[in-house]
C-alpha cells in the first residue's frame, strides 16, 4: 500500500506541482486543479474506515503522503485534511473529501446543539469549506469533536505564514455543526495539537530531502576561485551535518507515524516534532549560507522549500514547546524511568501502570 | 598575535555628548515608525530623513570642512551612526555614499573630484551604490569581466554587474573594472589590471533590473553596461590600482555597528512580547543576547579607535564582522524559541511580523560586506594558519 | 541519495524479549554501583562482570554455537548491550573482542583461527585490542610505519602502536601492518600493502606502555614491537587485504549505541539533580536530550537493520557516529549551564564529579571510531560532493 | 603603570609557573615558592590604599595581572587576594600579604563579636591563611565586611575543581574575627560573587590567548595527509572562530575591569562573565578537537589550560545564572530601556534615576 502511495503522490505533485507554477502563485491563493486532483485520487479520505467513505489506510502507509506533501512544497491542506478524516472516522462520522482543515486551538463553546467562538490559525481556514475542531469538555461532560461551516464564519485576524500559506482565525456565533460525536475517550482533547505536530514533522522531514538534493546539486555545479565550491571542505562538512540531521528528523518523523494507530504514539511524535524543527533551523540556514545571494531571491525555487521550513519549524509547538513538555515529564518520573520510556518509546503508560491517572497514552 | 589589537576603547565625552541631540532628532522624526519599518533599518529608504540629518551636519561627519562635512571624527560619526541603527531609521539612501563611496572619493579622487561630489553628498543629496559583484563572481571578485577599453581620452565599458543594492536609486556607482588585458583566471594577474569608476547612472547605455527578494523587496540590482562612454575623470584612483583600492576600505565597512544590530527590531519587539517577567529560559536568552551585543560594541570600539589612531585594522574588523554577523542571525533564530508566536506575514502581530522579516532577512547579513568564508579565511591568515 | 537508507525499524519482539532478563541481572549486578562509576561505562574494566554475561550468553550474540557464540542475530545483541550501556554496567574487558575482534576473525580467519580464538572470547575470558594508529598517523591510518616483514614461514614484527585502548589488560591485538615495500607516502599505494596480524600479547619483544591521560585515567597504551616473531598462523585474512578488512567492519563500530550513550550517566544524574519539577530552561534542554536520544537510538537500529539484511551501511554508519557523538558532546555542556553546581573532583556531590568527569571524557568521543573529519568526508563523498 | 605591571608578572610567572613544573606539581599542592614571589612584588596587596598597606593600583591597571594569571595558569590564590584587599581597602582594613582568599557564598551570622556560619567553595581554602567574606545585613544592620582565620575553622567537603585548584567548605564556631567593619553602603551585599565573576573573565581570557596561540602553533607543526592540519579549511574555520571569541572575552573582561572604581562596574562584569564563559566552552571543544589524542593525555600541557576553562566558566555564576540576570533585568525595564543600557553600560541607575530604589550602580 506504501509504496503505491508514495508513487501516486509523486505522479499527481509531479505533473502540478513544479517549480514554475509555485512562484507563479499568488500569496495564499487556492489550488483549485491541484485539489481536485487530490479529491479524485481519493488520498484526503483514506484514513477513514471505509464504511465512512475512505479507505483505511495506516498511519504507517501515510507516512509517504505527508513527507511528499512536505517534499514536493504541495500549496494545499492535504496533510490537515488527513488527520481531520482519521478523526472523523474514529468518531464514527462520515470523511469528507471537499476542501477541508482542523483548528487546533479554539475557544469553543457548545450548548444546545450550537456553536460560539473561535478557531485559531486555521490552515487555510478563508478557502476550506468546512473545519474539525475539539470542544474541550467540561466537568463530566465529554470532548466533543465537531464539523464546522466555513460559510458560517466571520473571518478574522487573516495572515499567512513565511511560505504564504493562508493562517485564518474564524468566528462562529451560535452556529449550528455540520456534525459532531463524542471524542473517543482514549483520545487525549489536544489531539488535534498532537497530530498537528506529527504532520508538520513529515512534511519538515520531506522539506530536507528537497533541501539536501537541491543544495548537492548546487555546491557540485557552481563554480569559485575555479573549482566546484563542493570541493571545499567547509561545504562537504555543512552538507554532511545537513544530512545528518535529514536522516535524524525522517527516522523521527516515520517513527511517530509507524508507532500511531488507533491512537497517536505521543512521545515519538513530540522528539519527531522536536528533532525535525532543530533539523529545520539548521537546514535553511545552511542551504542559504551554501546558495548565497542567488538563494534569496525570488525566482530562485530555494524559499520555497526554507520558508516552509521556517514556518512548519513554529507551528502546532516549536522546538521549545515540545521539548519542555518532554522535559517536565521525565522530570517528574524520576532518573530511574527515563531509559525505560527510551526503549519503550512511551513517558508513562507502560513503565507505571499503577500510578497512571490520564486516559492510555496520554501525556498530561 | 593580531588578538592583542583588541584593546578596549571608551567613546571620548565630546563625541558622546551627540548621543542626547540624536536621540531627540530621532524622538521627532521617527518615534512613530511601525516596528515592521523600524525592522528594515538601514535598507530604509527615505531622501528627505537624509536630508534630515544632513542639515544636521550628520552626512560627511569624517569629511573635512572644505568639501562640506563636519569633520569631528569616526566616534562622533559613530555615535550618530549606532544611535540610527538602534532606532532603525531609514537612512538606506545615503548609507554608502556616506560610509564607503565619500571615503574612497576623498582618498584616491583629484581635488577636482573631491569638490565636484563631496558637498552633495554630505547635503545628503547624493546616492552612491558599489559595483563589484557580477555573474558567476560571487566570493571571488578577483574574477570580474565588465571591462573599460580606452578610447582616446574617454573609456568604454562593458558588462554587467549583479547584487548591486540600491542602484536603482542611486545617483553614481563606484565600480571596479577590468581595465588592461586578460581575463582574470591566471592565476598570477588576478587582483592586477583592475581599476575604480565613477559612473553616473544616468549614462546612455545603462540599463538597471530591479530583483525581488524572497520577501518581496527589491534592493538588489542587476546594472547592465552597453559601450557606456565614460569621460577622463570618471577613473578614480590610480589605473591597475582598483583592487587594492577597494581592499583598503574594507576595514570601514566591516566593523560598523550595522554589523552586529541589524537584528535590534525583533529584541525590542521580543523583550515587549515576553513581558517584564520572563521565564528562566526567556531571561537567560535574552541576557545573552544583552551582553553579546554590548561586548561587540565594545569590539567594534576598539577597531574604531585603531581607525582613528591611523592604524590598518583589517584583521580585527573581520572579526567584528563574523562575530557580528553570527549574533545577528542567531537573534532571529532564539526568538522563534522562546515564544510560541507563528511567524507571519500580511497580517499578525507586531511580533510575529518582525519576527517573519528578520528570520527572513537573516540570510543576506552574511552575504554583505564578505561572506563568513572570506572573513575566516583572512583571520586564519593573520593567526599565521595560511 | 543515500539518505534514503535511513528507514524506520522496530525492534522484533522475540529480540525484546531478553531486555527483562538483561534488565533483572543489572538490578542484581550494578544496581549498587556509584554514579561515577557508571559514568565510565564502557571504560569499565571488569573480567568477572564479563564470564558473568558470557554464562548468560551474552557475549558473541552474533557468533555461530559452532564456536561458542548464541548466534541469536544482530537485534538480540543490540537490546543486549544497549541495556548494559545505559545501566553503565562495565563491558570494557570483552567489548572490542566482542564487537569488532570476534567478527573479524568469523568473517576472515581460517577454520583454526575461529575454533582457537572465538571459544574463549564467547566465554568472557580471551580480551582484543586493536592496533590501528601510530606516532603522527593520527587520522591519517594510512600512513602507518608498523612493518612485519618475512622469515621464512614466520613474520618479524618492528614498528610501534599508540594510542592502543586497554592493550595493558588484553591478551591479544589485532594490528594493521605493513607486510610489503613502499612506505605509505607514495598516493598510489597508500592503502596497499597492509595485513591483518593477532598478535599474542606475552610474545617476547613487545613492550606495552600506559598513557596517563587528563582525568589520571590509563586507557591508552603505547605498544613497541622489537623483532617479535609471529608464526604464520598469526597472519589473518589475505595478505595485502589488511586495510580492506578493516574498513569493512567499520559500520559495526560507527552505529551501535556506544555512539550515543556514553552520556548518559550524566543525564541520570542531571534529572535527579534537577528534580521534579524543572524549570523552562532545564526543561526545554532535558525534553530535547530525550528526543535526540530517541531518535538516534531509531538511526543505529536503522542500521542495525540493514547490517541484518546483508547490506552495507558504511555511510549511514557514519552519520549515526558523527550525530551521535554530537549528543554524547553537547550534554555535559548542556548540563553544566542547567544547574549552578561547580564540577568537581576529588570530592563533592555525585552530580558535581559525574559532570566533571564527562566534561573531560567528552573529547575522547570524537577520537574513538573515526574523527568527525574522516567521518564528515565519508559522508560528503556519499553525497557526490567528492 | 598597566605596563609595568604586565611586564613583571609575566617575568614572575614565566620564571616560576613552567608547564613542567605545573605537570609535576601534585592536586591541590600549595605553591609555596610562587607565593613568596607574589608576596615580594606587592602584587597582592596592590589594589588597597598606600594607607593601609598597598599601592592604590586601580582595576584598570590590575586588569593585565588577573588575565596574565590565566594565560600562564598560575596555581595561586592571586585574584583572589586582590579581590579580597580592594574589598578590604575599600572598608578600612588593613591589606593583607600573606595568603589570602575570599568566600563569594556563606551561611555566617555575626553576634556579639563572633562568627558562627560556613564559608562555601573557598579557593585555596585549605591552604591560606585567611579569608574574607560578607555577613549579610538584617533589618536596620548593615552588611560586615569579616576577615577569618583559616585555623579556627573546620574544613568540609574538601574538594577540587577541574584544575586540582582546591574548594574548599570552612565551618566557623563562635571564631572572633582578625578584623571587622561595615561594608560601604555603595557596595552590594553580593560583592565577592559579582568581584569573583569579574576575576574569572579575566582569568579566562587570559587562558583563551594561551589556548589560541598554543593550537595555532600545533596546527601548523602537526601534519597529516602529508600537510600541515593548519592547511585544511575546517581547522582554519575552526581557528577563526576561536580568534573571534576570545577577542570578544578580552574586550569585555577589559570593559569590566576599566569601568570599575570604587564600585564594579556591574553590567559590564555580568556581561563579560557571560561572554567569558561562552568563549570558554568554544575554546575548550575547538583546541580539543585539534589536538586530538595528544591534546587528552597528561603529559601534554594542553590541559593545564582546558582544565581551567571548563572550571572557571561555572565558577562565581555560570553563563545562565548571570545572563538570567541580566534578562530578567532587561524584561523587567522594558524594550524601550534597553538601547540605552547598551550604551551607558548601566542597566538602571543613569537611564531611571526616579525609579531607582537600590545603591547606586546595584542590580537586584
Amino acid at each position: 500500500m506504501r509504496q503505491l502511495f508514495e508513487s501516486t503522490v509523486q505522479r499527481i505533485f509531479g505533473d502540478i506541482v513544479t517549480p514554475a507554477s509555485l512562484l507563479a502563485r499568488k500569496a495564499g491563493e487556492w489550488p483549485t486543479q491541484l485539489w481536485a486532483a487530490i479529491e479524485e485520487s481519493g488520498f484526503s479520505v483514506a484514513p477513514a474506515p471505509e464504511s465512512l467513505g475512505g479507505s483505511d489506510a495506516s498511519w504507517n502507509d501515510l507516512y509517504v503522503v505527508v513527507r511528499a506533501a512536505g517534499r514536493y512544497t504541495v500549496p494545499a491542506p492535504l496533510p490537515e485534511a488527513l488527520l481531520a478524516n482519521w478523526l472523523l472516522g474514529r468518531s464514527g462520522l462520515d470523511a469528507i473529501s471537499g476542501p477541508l482543515s482542523f483548528a487546533a486551538a479554539n475557544t469553543l463553546v457548545f450548548a444546545d446543539g450550537k456553536v460560539t467562538g473561535q478557531l485559531q490559525e486555521v490552515p487555510w481556514g478563508r478557502h476550506v469549506a468546512q473545519v474539525v475542531a475539539v470542544v474541550a469538555g467540561t466537568g463530566d461532560l465529554p470532548s466533543q469533536i465537531v464539523v464546522l461551516n466555513v460559510k458560517d464564519a466571520t473571518l478574522a485576524n487573516l495572515r499567512l505564514n513565511m511560505a504564504d500559506e493562508p493562517r485564518d482565525d474564524l468566528r462562529f456565533n451560535a452556529a449550528q455543526p455540520l456534525a459532531f460525536a463524542a471524542l473517543p475517550s482514549d483520545l487525549p482533547a489536544d489531539i488535534l495539537l498532537l497530530g498537528g505536530a506529527m504532520l508538520r514533522s513529515a512534511q519538515i522531514a520531506g522539506a530536507l530531502q528537497a533541501a539536501l538534493e537541491m543544495t548537492s546539486r548546487y555546491a557540485t555545479e557552481r563554480s569559485q576561485f575555479g573549482r566546484p565550491i563542493a570541493n571545499f571542505q567547509a561545504i562537504q562538512h555543512r552538507l554532511a551535518i545537513l544530512a545528518e540531521h535529514t536522516a535524524n528528523a525522517m527516522v523521527a518523523s516515520e517513527a511517530a507515524f509507524a508507532e500511531s494507530g488507533d491512537q497517536l504514539a505521543l512521545l515519538p511524535l513530540m522528539a519527531a516534532k522536536v528533532c525535525a524543527s532543530e533539523a529545520a533551523s539548521i537546514a535553511a540556514d545552511t542551504v542559504h549560507a551554501i546558495h548565497g545571494a542567488i538563494g534569496i531571491t525570488h525566482e530562485h525555487a530555494l524559499h520555497l522549500v526554507t520558508q516552509r521550513l521556517w514556518s512548519w519549524r513554529s507551528e502546532f509547538g516549536s522546538q521549545t514547546f515540545w521539548a519542555q513538555r518532554i522535559g517536565r515529564e521525565v522530570c517528574a518520573n524520576g532518573a530511574h524511568r527515563f531509559w525505560p520510556a527510551i526503549t519503550s518509546a512511551k513517558l508513562e503508560a507502560e513503565n507505571n501502570p499503577v500510578q497512571k491517572t490520564t486516559p492510555s497514552g496520554e501525556l498530561s | 598575535m593580531p588578538i592583542n589589537q583588541f584593546q578596549y576603547s571608551r567613546i571620548p565625552p565630546e563625541a558622546d555628548k551627540l548621543r542626547a541631540d540624536v536621540r531627540s532628532f530621532l524622538k521627532e522624526t521617527v518615534a512613530d515608525y511601525p516596528p515592521l519599518m523600524r525592522a528594515q533599518s538601514w535598507m530604509g529608504f527615505d531622501p528627505s530623513f537624509s536630508r534630515k540629518m544632513a542639515q544636521r551636519g550628520w552626512i560627511g561627519m569624517a569629511i573635512p570642512t572644505q568639501y562640506g562635512g563636519s569633520d569631528v571624527g569616526p566616534f562622533a560619526r559613530y555615535v550618530v551612526v549606532e544611535e540610527l541603527l538602534a532606532a532603525g531609521a531609514p537612512v538606506s539612501a545615503h548609507w554608502i555614499a556616506d560610509r564607503q563611496s565619500a571615503q574612497q572619493i576623498l582618498h584616491f579622487g583629484t581635488e577636482e573630484q573631491k569638490q565636484f561630489y563631496l558637498p552633495p553628498i554630505c547635503r545628503g543629496e547624493s546616492y552612491f551604490c558599489i559595483g563589484m559583484s557580477e555573474p558567476n563572481s560571487g566570493s571571488d571578485l578577483a574574477s570580474i569581466k565588465t571591462r573599460a577599453v580606452r578610447d582616446g581620452e574617454r573609456w568604454v565599458l562593458n558588462g554587467q554587474k549583479l547584487w548591486t543594492t540600491n542602484a536603482q536609486h542611486s545617483h553614481y556607482m563606484i565600480a571596479l573594472v577590468r581595465t588592461s588585458q586578460g581575463d582574470g583566471d591566471k592565476k598570477s594577474s588576478r587582483h592586477e589590471g583592475m581599476s575604480q569608476f565613477i559612473v553616473d547612472l544616468r549614462l546612455p547605455g545603462i540599463t538597471i533590473r530591479p530583483i525581488r527578494d524572497l520577501v518581496g523587496s527589491e534592493h538588489f540590482n542587476e546594472v547592465f553596461f552597453d559601450d557606456v562612454v565614460l569621460e577622463a575623470d570618471a577613473l578614480i584612483g590610480a589605473e591597475g590600482k582598483g583592487w587594492d583600492q577597494c581592499t583598503a576600505e574594507l576595514a570601514f565597512e566591516r566593523s560598523g555597528p550595522e554589523r552586529f544590530l541589524s537584528s535590534i527590531a525583533l529584541v525590542h519587539a521580543l523583550i515587549d512580547a515576553v513581558g517584564p517577567t520572563p521565564d528562566a529560559l526567556q531571561a537567560r536568552e535574552i541576557g545573552r543576547i544583552t551582553a553579546r551585543m554590548m561586548s561587540l560594541r565594545n569590539m567594534s570600539l576598539s577597531v574604531t579607535a585603531q581607525l582613528a589612531a591611523g592604524e590598518n585594522p583589517a584583521w580585527a574588523a573581520s572579526c567584528v564582522k563574523d562575530l557580528g554577523t553570527t549574533l545577528e542571525q542567531e537573534i532571529p533564530e532564539l526568538a522563534h524559541l522562546l515564544l510560541e508566536t507563528v511567524p507571519s506575514v500580511d497580517g499578525g502581530s507586531d511580533y510575529a511580523q518582525v519576527l517573519a522579516y528578520l528570520i527572513q532577512s537573516a540570510p543576506s547579513f552574511s552575504l554583505r560586506g564578505g561572506t563568513r568564508e572570506i572573513l575566516r579565511g583572512i583571520i586564519a591568515r593573520g593567526l599565521g594558519l595560511r
